[in-house]
């Protein structure tokens, strides 16, 4: 566990987590939560959990942001709030 | 002040994943887009995530793969900690869990959107009260009754 | 609307952060979860049990094995559910 | 047609890059009991391998490396891979998925070993098909059919 490098990627996860939720286009959101989630496996891989972090880093980075992508190639990509 | 310095120091992951529980919890709630909604639950999940690899995690410990198997670095077997590896087999199982969520939900939104034509939960709500007007009706005076029932 | 729901979630997380005072230290090697016997047990006992040095995979696939079946059935059923919802048949 | 599946380059670096993305897959999954790795991970990479040439060469061609009957009937060898691999272990005299029980080599140990990798192939054949199944459901449909540049 290194101390400085923990907590400058937990502040990364929360600014990105509000700005993913807070943005009003949908892409920019979806492209924001793709690095959320890389940030995120590269905590758990410097917590010691490699497996997880593997994973992370191929589902979460990888398959859902592309799966969010092609949704919004089939409906709009403009939100309200 | 050194106290509450170690109490930050041994909490602040804790904080952390509050933190982003609270955002995703927010997103989920409030928002109206849909996307918007599986967005947040995605937050949501990753958060409760961290939140048992941080438990699971040890100072000075190693990741739980067997040093010394096969004769390499056998000399340093003996004192090596490996971090608790139970929690990690937990969150594997529920992050490809969280894929099938999500693509499931991702699948609902696509007809959601092909039927209504719109992602905004209240245009939706106002879409299907007009193409169903009696059924609308109807759950509305079932609601006053259990309302003035109470 | 959005006022009940900030009240909500903060309630939830002032709560959570309460509770959060109980749990053990990060990083703490006497924390209950840690000296368990099974967890002692399972990084002793996975090498000469299962043969595999990967603790996590051991668990995975041989000690909660029923449980991955399970999980790889909900892929599956998730994967076949897209399909029922989206694909269009062509006749 | 947009306009980065026209570029050259995109098509040429995704044209060398996916041989080398699937052997990369095989090799987490074969590796998945001595480092980290394993079914999931590696059928994840391997979908993604597949996934990034139909984003490329569009769908049409994508669906010629993998078809729609190819990928049933993935999905479900694989589910039956592991279930068939538990119902050995009952065969043997053992409980479900109880891998000592198999009397192939002397060493229960090493049984067990050999059998963990045949789960995760297992585990590894559904998660790619899937993967693949879902992005081809959840892909818009494509009009014009283009020929791959081979």
């Amino acid at each position: 566990m290194i101390w400085i490098l923990d907590i400058t990627m937990l502040f990364f996860l929360v600014v990105c987590a509000i700005a993913a939720i807070s943005i009003k286009d949908l892409l920019s959101a979806i492209i924001i939560l793709s690095a959320y989630s890389l940030i995120m496996a590269i905590v758990w891989v410097e917590m010691h959990s490699v497996d997880v972090g593997f994973t992370e880093a191929a589902v979460g980075a990888g398959i859902t942001t592309v799966l969010f992508i092609a949704t919004l190639a089939r409906t709009e990509g403009r939100s309200e709030d | 002040m050194s106290g509450m310095i170690d109490i930050v120091y041994a909490e602040y992951n804790y904080w952390i994943y509050v933190t982003l529980m609270m955002i995703g919890f927010y997103a989920m709630i409030a928002k109206k887009n849909l996307i918007k909604k599986v967005i947040g639950a995605n937050i949501f999940q990753t958060a409760i995530f961290l939140f048992y690899i941080s438990l699971a995690d040890v100072t000075g410990g190693t990741a739980p793969i067997i040093v010394g198997h096969g004769g390499e670095h056998a000399e340093h077997a003996a004192d090596v900690i490996y971090t608790n590896p139970v929690p990690h087999c937990l969150i594997l199982t529920a992050i490809v869990v969280a894929v099938s969520t999500t693509a499931v939900a991702l699948a609902l939104i696509i007809r959601i959107y092909n039927e209504y034509g719109s992602l905004e939960e209240d245009v939706i709500l106002a879409a299907r009260r007009k193409l169903q007007p009696e059924f609308s009706e109807h759950a509305r005076q079932k609601g006053v009754a259990e309302v003035s029932e109470q | 609307m959005k006022t009940l729901a900030l009240v909500v979630v903060l309630i939830t997380g002032a709560m959570l952060i309460y509770a959060g005072h109980d749990l053990p230290a990060f990083g703490d090697i006497n924390s209950t979860a840690y000296q368990a016997p099974m967890t002692q047990y399972f990084i002793e006992k996975s090498v000469p049990e299962s043969g595999v040095p990967n603790i996590v995979t051991a668990l995975l696939a041989s000690y909660r094995g029923y449980d991955t079946l399970g999980e790889t059935a909900v892929i599956f059923t998730a994967g076949m559910a897209v399909m029922l919802l989206l694909r269009r048949r062509e006749t | 047609m947009s306009k980065i599946q026209e570029s050259v380059i995109i098509r040429t670096v995704v044209r060398i890059m996916v041989p080398f993305i699937e052997l990369f897959a095989l090799y987490v999954i074969m590796h998945g009991a001595s480092g980290p790795g394993g079914g999931f991970q590696g059928g994840v990479i391997f979908g993604a391998a597949i996934i990034l040439y139909a984003m490329i060469y569009g769908i049409a061609n994508g669906k010629k490396k993998m078809s729609d009957s190819l990928d049933r009937i993935l999905a479900s060898t694989g589910l039956t891979i592991y279930a068939a691999t538990g119902l050995a272990c009952i065969a043997f005299g053992g409980m479900f998925l109880q891998y000592r029980a198999v009397p192939l080599l002397s060493d229960p140990a090493q049984v067990s070993k050999y059998l963990i990798d045949l789960v995760e192939i297992g585990i590894g054949i559904t998660v790619l098909a899937v993967m693949i199944s879902l992005f081809f459901d959840i892909s818009p449909p494509e009009p014009e059919v283009e020929e791959a540049e081979e």
